[in-house]
């Protein structure tokens, strides 16, 4: 293939970035077509050369304060949505989500406070061993998903919550949970051993065995 | 209620109210998620904050629970029972002045650990709530209800890697002494070649003729060649003769086969 | 339920609209929360008593207006839609690599071996005919092209190998390709053992696995 060499105008055009009201239009409209937030990363390999999807979506958001529908941040990821205060007119499209068990809240609810969990954590915690069902149903809605193993003997799996999780929550990133600060400075989310050779809750062993080696090494990232 | 056994607990005589209590705990027995949720619950009616509670009472409160549940044939799963161990071991070293002998952890430090445990688990169910209770995607708060389509513009790039390129001729130029189910052409005779060549000889063939003449010059003397000769051959001459073309006979067993023309 | 009667004056505020940008802004959120257009008539029985969604709509249109995103009507329904003119961002580019089929790379041995080859020669050394889309795929490549026709009969035309194709493997010219004498010296001519054998080289297996022999004929092209 031959090309004529550009001009040296054509070349300063060529990688000449749009200015910065049509880049805010760009990242305006991909987002608001977009149900899933998009990372900054795919944003530019969308947009044309030389945008600067950041700053862009620094104006946008500004520009959507205040409005009906918010420019909302997910981990490293950017997406719409509607104002929460306006939930209630939108009765006819909230989907029914299932409903979690106990069980399930509070299996979640340690993943996302003391992540990376292991599932000895969770039962040493809840002070009963958590059934699988549990834990699939969690991955199955992609709020949780298989992390780093521990450097612990017998290298347990680990769990940590999704950005769907943090999507689905309102939430910036892990570190923005309620009353996380709180929480640590009480040294709740230590994981204290117990004390002595009484360990109470499940057998730990029952963990180790029913976690066939490698399998989860697929998940792992 | 008057059958309590109160003698039992001599040291705290439990209140109606936490006889009651647990009396409620015990028919919602199978609503509990074990012990520790079972001490969480007993906790409360101490209406003190956690890190103040009272370890020993808890004890007791459990213990009776368990009796409780004995007295009423209830059965309780095993952990339950393994609690009730445990805690009367612990209610023991809370009373018993300390043994300088004895190793492990003082009752002291094995409360201290029960009640972190018991603040740690209110905790995770306080911020369980917490989450549960904030503005919900799908509820509260909602995505882009259609959904644009993206088109995807997918492009294949195919490759390959000299080592494919050199195992691939290599893998070809080898194939020949491995190859499976590709016949030799050079030795097979054909039936249609046979049929061929009969319909052009049975012309001169008025009076009984051996089979064996009729095989194609060059295909006598390999055995593998005759052997496909004679039988694309016979099958071409039992073809004809199905066409009313020619007659065939055979005196004996493997006895020569001789053909003739049907007049 | 029951409900205090409310008093004349809480009466009055409770029939009173929310002020235009708050009902702005509910337009807003139900346009962009509702995967169908929405009627005036709809807007008005979803927001508070009172409201005029007609006059909202115009406001929330005029805000829209050059943005990334516009409020467009559709027959007596309005809806949000991205910006025409970016349509071109709701593109998303893959590229995939993919391995050559086997019958490709067959293909591009023997005519860089062999060149010119004629599609006739190809035949006769694969044992197998040669599908019009292998031979077009390899062209598309540009990594063969044609060569001068043989002066046999038929004129048949020929195929060689491009300065893509060279520059693709790393060689000068087709001349540079290990000979067969290499081939086995680097023992990539290890005699294949009889189909139906188990003892397998470990290099070979995974050839042998995923490719039965003619199989992928049938899935050429």
């Amino acid at each position: 293939m031959t090309m004529q060499p550009p001009t040296e105008e054509e070349e300063q055009s060529l990688f000449k970035a749009p200015p910065m009201g049509e880049q805010e239009r760009m990242v305006e409209a991909i987002l608001f077509a977009t149900p899933e937030a998009v990372t900054v990363k795919e944003l530019e390999s969308r947009m044309p050369h030389g945008c600067d999807a950041a700053e862009a979506l620094a104006h946008l958001r500004k520009r959507y304060e205040g409005r009906g529908v918010r420019v909302v941040r997910i981990d490293d990821a950017w997406a719409m949505r509607t104002a929460p205060d306006l939930g209630y007119l939108m009765q006819k499209e909230t989907v029914e989500t299932r409903k979690l068990s106990r069980a399930a809240i509070e299996t979640l609810a340690i993943i996302a406070y003391h992540q990376p969990a292991t599932r000895a954590e969770i039962e040493e915690i809840r002070g009963v061993s958590v059934s699988r069902g549990t834990i699939d149903q969690l991955l199955e809605m992609e709020w949780i998903r298989f992390g780093r193993r521990k450097m612990t003997p017998g290298r347990p799996v680990t769990f940590v919550v999704t950005p769907i999780f943090l999507d689905h929550f309102g939430l910036e990133n892990a570190r923005d949970l309620p009353g996380l600060k709180e929480l640590r400075a009480a040294g709740l989310l230590e994981n204290r051993p117990p004390v002595g050779s009484f360990a109470m809750g499940p057998d730990r062993e029952e963990d180790e065995e029913d976690e066939a080696p490698g399998q989860s090494e697929l998940f792992e990232d | 209620m008057t059958d309590t056994p109160q003698d039992l607990f001599p040291e705290a005589t439990p209140t109606v109210a936490e006889r009651m209590a647990a009396e409620a705990l015990i028919v919602d027995v199978e609503g509990f998620e074990g012990p520790l949720d079972v001490l969480l619950t007993l906790s409360r009616t101490q209406k003190v904050d956690l890190r103040k509670i009272s370890v020993l009472e808890l004890a007791h409160q459990y213990l009776a629970f368990v009796q409780k549940a004995k007295q009423l044939r209830i059965e309780l799963a095993a952990d339950y029972l393994v609690m009730a161990a445990w805690l009367a071991f612990l209610k023991s070293r809370l009373l018993l002045p300390p043994d300088p002998t004895e190793d492990g952890p003082t009752g002291e430090e094995l409360a201290a650990h029960l009640a972190f445990q018991l603040e740690r688990l209110q905790a995770m169910r306080d911020a369980a709530a917490r989450l549960m209770a904030r503005d919900r995607l799908g509820r509260d708060f909602f995505a882009r209800g259609q959904v644009e389509e993206v088109t995807r513009v997918r492009s294949v790039r195919y490759t390959a890697t000299l080592l494919d390129l050199m195992q691939g001729y290599a893998r070809i130029r080898t194939r020949d002494e491995f190859r499976p189910f590709v016949m030799d052409r050079d030795k097979v005779f054909t039936m249609e070649q046979a049929l061929e060549r009969m319909r052009g000889l049975i012309g001169y063939a008025a009076d009984w003729t051996d089979i064996a003449s009729y095989l194609p010059e060059g295909w006598g003397s390999d055995p593998v060649r005759r052997r496909s000769a004679t039988a694309a051959t016979f099958a071409a001459s039992l073809e004809l003769v199905k066409e009313g073309h020619l007659e065939i006979r055979q005196s004996d067993t493997f006895a020569p086969i001789h053909l003739r023309k049907r007049s």
